[in-house]
């Protein structure tokens, strides 16, 4: 019944030299006494370290092998947690998605992970400007599915990525990867988080002072931009932009005539924003540009078809017919310098704006001219594209695998497996 | 988690907050927020013509073209033109009943999908089962007339689980709500 | 500007009908009655609901369209979750894995999913014997990743799946799907929860009481077995049977001889167990099967090959020799009534224990013959057997797709696509 | 959640747990348990076989056969003989360091892998970078004399996050400890 023992061999040595090796990674040098520093308040003593290194070494039966005569290999030394530096614009944020939530951070220059910012599932993140902090607005319940709710704002140190704090909001929407329902404003002092109970409205936080301050009521309205001096703008179910001054006790709600039609022909959710020059460009369903001024008073430019400016024919609302339109689910990405939108095209008939994209058009919006359209070796479901100069775009498909194009000229970078596919955030000026 | 300290001080807000808002609260503001909010009234849409539209092959959807009756644990079966998420015909509940142990929203988004057997076209509204985790099994996303948020009765992307126990989103039904 | 509005007639009739058609729905004949039962404790009211109905309801033109000839289809009355049977033994319990967790039931007859029992990442389920309850013991923190632990074991309702009650433990081993961390005894009255902090130890529940009796420390042990009337055996460390007798006020714990090696050819700690005979049979990486009585004083017997009783070479644990070894995640499912032991086998070399097996081979332990192989189109991980008199086969796939075969011919019955990766639970004897 | 009467009883009984239990009282108390277990002494290996292992190529896994000195990436790295989960040096960590914001694990599971460079084998500790969600990138299984649940410190599959703020798994480092 022994028979096999005697091979027991490899596994008694894992007893011996844990233990031996344990010790000498402890007595060594000076590069060793990192150790006492590790990342973050670990509640071990030295002592409990040196107990817990006892859990690799069940068996110490005090033999030690024969030493070598060439150098081995040296046992590593105790090394803290990597930390990152300020945001940069070569980075992306990827949403992972639905039921594997967190942000991933990528560089788009080397293609690698740079680390996770943790995140619930729903939740919704921002970018401190000061690159001091990451923001994610989210809900967490006491017993994951179940329990009582939690709605916050749990701020991340961006070089740790280690918990700062939390600041309790009263509420906010559960809908997956969307741009628009957490924006901040005032140099990063202030947030407004969307909430729908199913009313619909938007929290209002301090985050310099770490404390909610009021709720706005917003009948029929979200998506907001945030309006430098004002507070913000959203998009309404009548066609119109509302405009909210957040200052005062009681905030002023005013609204632009209409310009579009919620439900014939809607503006997409996701747009661009120019928060320098207060400008966003709007994109709809059957390809129209807007753009508009951001104020007290917003105004909005006469709209062009994205397709008439590509030299095919606008796109229509009309049932059967067969042309190239916007769509997917974050399908558009607005490079700030530029001026430049890019855009998720594929064909087909209207009400397909969820559709993923088979090719990218590259508008330079003053210009009203599609300047580049780039063909996708696979459909791609989300777009984006970092603010640098040399501007990269990153597309992803539902599969998680995300592909870096150089902007100029289309050409494929890098791409990587399982990057995630929700939604994708850039560094923005 | 002695480490955490905002831990103790956010979970006392966060239950004065869930404190002070019941969820029939919630759901009676609704009479003052979403239903005085102006949704469509500034569209210039004659009434006259809302009580004929056009039912024509040449007037159909993509998805409506190649819709049918018989299999709803399929993305194509009719009813589903404007659902989005986890079909519960296939989570161990039935197109308009929750699997067991979901609870069905009492609000939803909502939809106008033709039959192609009687070509009528239909109100469905897509009351999503609450309360368990997501099912996962036939993901469907149909897209007709599904607008975005800021009309979040005709988009499909919201969690539609107020007023339900727990806001987890299951899966989605197809209530036939009567004809349109 | 305004030239597409026109066409607003589509989301118009929504709003219009959407009213008209709640209306209709809420006052129409006894059928819709049932509304006011809903399942659940819903704290809406009625005038909650009608009001609800108004966000479906949003433009209240009055209009109704002019009535038509035939028939239209009726509308959908308001029906309860479904509910379901006692579990039956034609139905399995299948994980859906590691991000996605909870226990999705299929019907095996049927290959249709009747429901999903809830549970969180590392947990574990058992089935009451008398079919009334589904137990989940699992830990949960208050904030997601983080916050406070919540041991407990979760009860759900059998025919209704809702949460009947918690029942707080003090502590469990975190670990993806394995059987026997946590098992019930006594007829469903007993559990016993095994835990790793990382000191060994056993808590034991009264479940009838709902209550957490007490801790026993278990050095060196793990995988349990109820042993009736006893308590429960342990394989451990130093290849012996521990056996723990748990009614006195301190616990008494013997190990059987050493009969196996536990780190040169370990004994996988899925097994096959007989409740009714107290009869287990262990499997080995090398193939190596060892049947044991339990008891106060277990007695085990001499061990056979399976690759022997298959007519090829007694697996070794030599390197370099590539024969068929037994392994997966889930390597093995027995069969209680026939005394049948399933086996995913592969070809390999020793320490391939993980690898996911190519061929079930189906041992008569009692004959210690294996009297069927059964090639696979797509190699599996995890292994199953319905208890049925005509038994059924169940095999995953780290893709999650599950096949079901018949157990006499070997047959494929039918197969499920994203049916889940994690452990797969039957209804046992 | 009113309608959840377990809850309020649970939270209480389950802080009570919480609070008895500290980590530094957990990992003391290792002495008295684990260390304590006769482990392997019933084995009959002499000490001396101990001290010269065959290192062959004649006596290698099929992952040491196999096994690369360059890309700290792929599974196939040496170090990697027995770990499982994802490689840290993936997901903004790197082969003996934790990404950013988590934690490593003081303890471990341990492996014996050979380096091909110098034909030596080394002790490798499986040290969990905790109190993130699982990273999902890299996923590899080495099981090079890995085993089962009753000898812990040679399994690979158990969540070895002891003794950190966060019990939750980011993903794996192969920390060389020494030779073997």
């Amino acid at each position: 019944m022994y028979r096999k023992v005697q091979a027991g061999l490899g596994a008694l040595l894992v007893g011996v030299l844990a233990a031996q090796g344990f010790r000498r990674f402890r007595q060594k040098g000076p590069g060793q006494m990192k150790m006492m520093k590790v990342q973050g308040k670990s509640s071990l003593s030295v002592m409990g370290r040196n107990t817990a290194a006892a859990v690799c070494a069940l068996a110490l039966f005090g033999g030690v092998p024969a030493a070598r005569a060439a150098d081995p290999l040296q046992p590593d030394p105790e090394l803290e947690a990597v930390t990152l530096s300020a945001p940069k614009p070569s980075w992306i944020f990827v949403e992972r998605g639905f039921v594997m939530p967190g942000n991933a951070i990528y560089d788009t220059d080397t293609g690698k992970m740079l680390g996770l910012i943790e995140a619930s599932e729903l939740s919704d993140m921002e970018i401190d400007p000061a690159g001091k902090a990451y923001y994610i607005s989210e809900s967490i319940w006491t017993k994951g599915w179940r329990g009582t709710r939690q709605d916050m704002i749990t701020v991340y140190d961006a070089a740790t990525l280690k918990l700062k704090t939390e600041i309790a909001i009263p509420g906010r929407i559960l809908i997956d990867s969307r741009k628009f329902n957490f924006i901040l404003s005032d140099q990063g002092k202030t947030a407004y988080v969307y909430n729908l109970d199913p009313a619909s409205s938007v929290n209002m936080v301090d985050l310099a002072k770490g404390k909610f301050i009021k709720k706005i009521e917003l009948p029929g309205c979200a998506s907001m931009m945030a309006v430098t001096g004002i507070g913000f703008s959203a998009l309404c179910s009548d066609g119109s932009l509302a405009t909210v001054k957040t200052a005062g006790a009681k905030p002023e709600i005013t609204r632009s005539a209409p310009f579009f039609s919620a439900t014939n022909d809607p503006i997409f959710d996701n747009f661009g924003y120019d928060r320098a020059k207060q400008q966003v460009v709007f994109l709809t369903y059957t390809g129209q540009v807007y753009t508009a001024k951001l104020g007290a008073t917003p105004t909005v430019a006469e709209p062009f078809s994205i397709q008439a400016a590509a030299g095919v024919p606008a796109g229509e609302t009309k049932p059967l017919v067969v042309n190239w339109y916007p769509g997917s689910r974050q399908g558009n990405a607005y490079h700030v310098a530029s001026g430049h939108l890019f855009v998720l095209m594929h064909m087909g008939e209207y009400w397909s704006h969820k559709a993923s994209g088979t090719e990218i058009w590259d508008l330079d919006v003053a210009a009203k001219k599609v300047v580049k359209r780039i063909p996708l070796e696979e459909p791609a479901d989300r777009i984006a594209v970092t603010q640098e100069a040399n501007a990269k775009i990153v597309v992803t498909n539902d599969a998680g695998t995300l592909v870096i194009l150089d902007a100029n000229t289309g050409e494929q970078k890098s791409s990587i497996k399982r990057a995630g596919s929700g939604l994708i955030r850039t560094v923005e000026p | 988690m002695k480490t955490f300290n905002p831990d103790a001080m956010g979970e006392k807000l966060l239950r004065r907050f869930a404190g002070g808002t019941s969820r029939r609260g919630i759901l009676s503001r609704l009479g003052l927020a979403l239903v005085a909010a102006p949704a469509f009234p500034l569209l210039p849409v004659s009434r006259a013509s809302a009580a004929k539209p056009d039912r024509s092959p040449e007037a159909k959807t993509a998805f409506a073209r190649s819709a049918q009756t018989t299999d709803d644990t399929k993305c194509t079966y009719w009813r589903y033109c404007a659902i989005d998420g986890s079909l519960c015909a296939c989570c161990g509940g039935a197109v308009n009943r929750c699997p067991p142990g979901a609870e069905h929203s009492p609000v939803s988004w909502v939809g106008t999908c033709i039959n192609p057997g009687d070509g009528r076209a239909y109100l469905i509204a897509y009351r999503d089962c609450c309360g368990k985790s997501y099912c996962n099994k036939c993901d469907c996303d149909g897209t007709d007339r599904e607008t975005q948020l800021y009309v979040p009765q005709l988009n499909n992307d919201v969690i539609w689980c107020f007023g339900t126990t727990s806001m987890e989103y299951h899966c989605s039904t197809a209530v036939l709500v009567g004809t349109a």
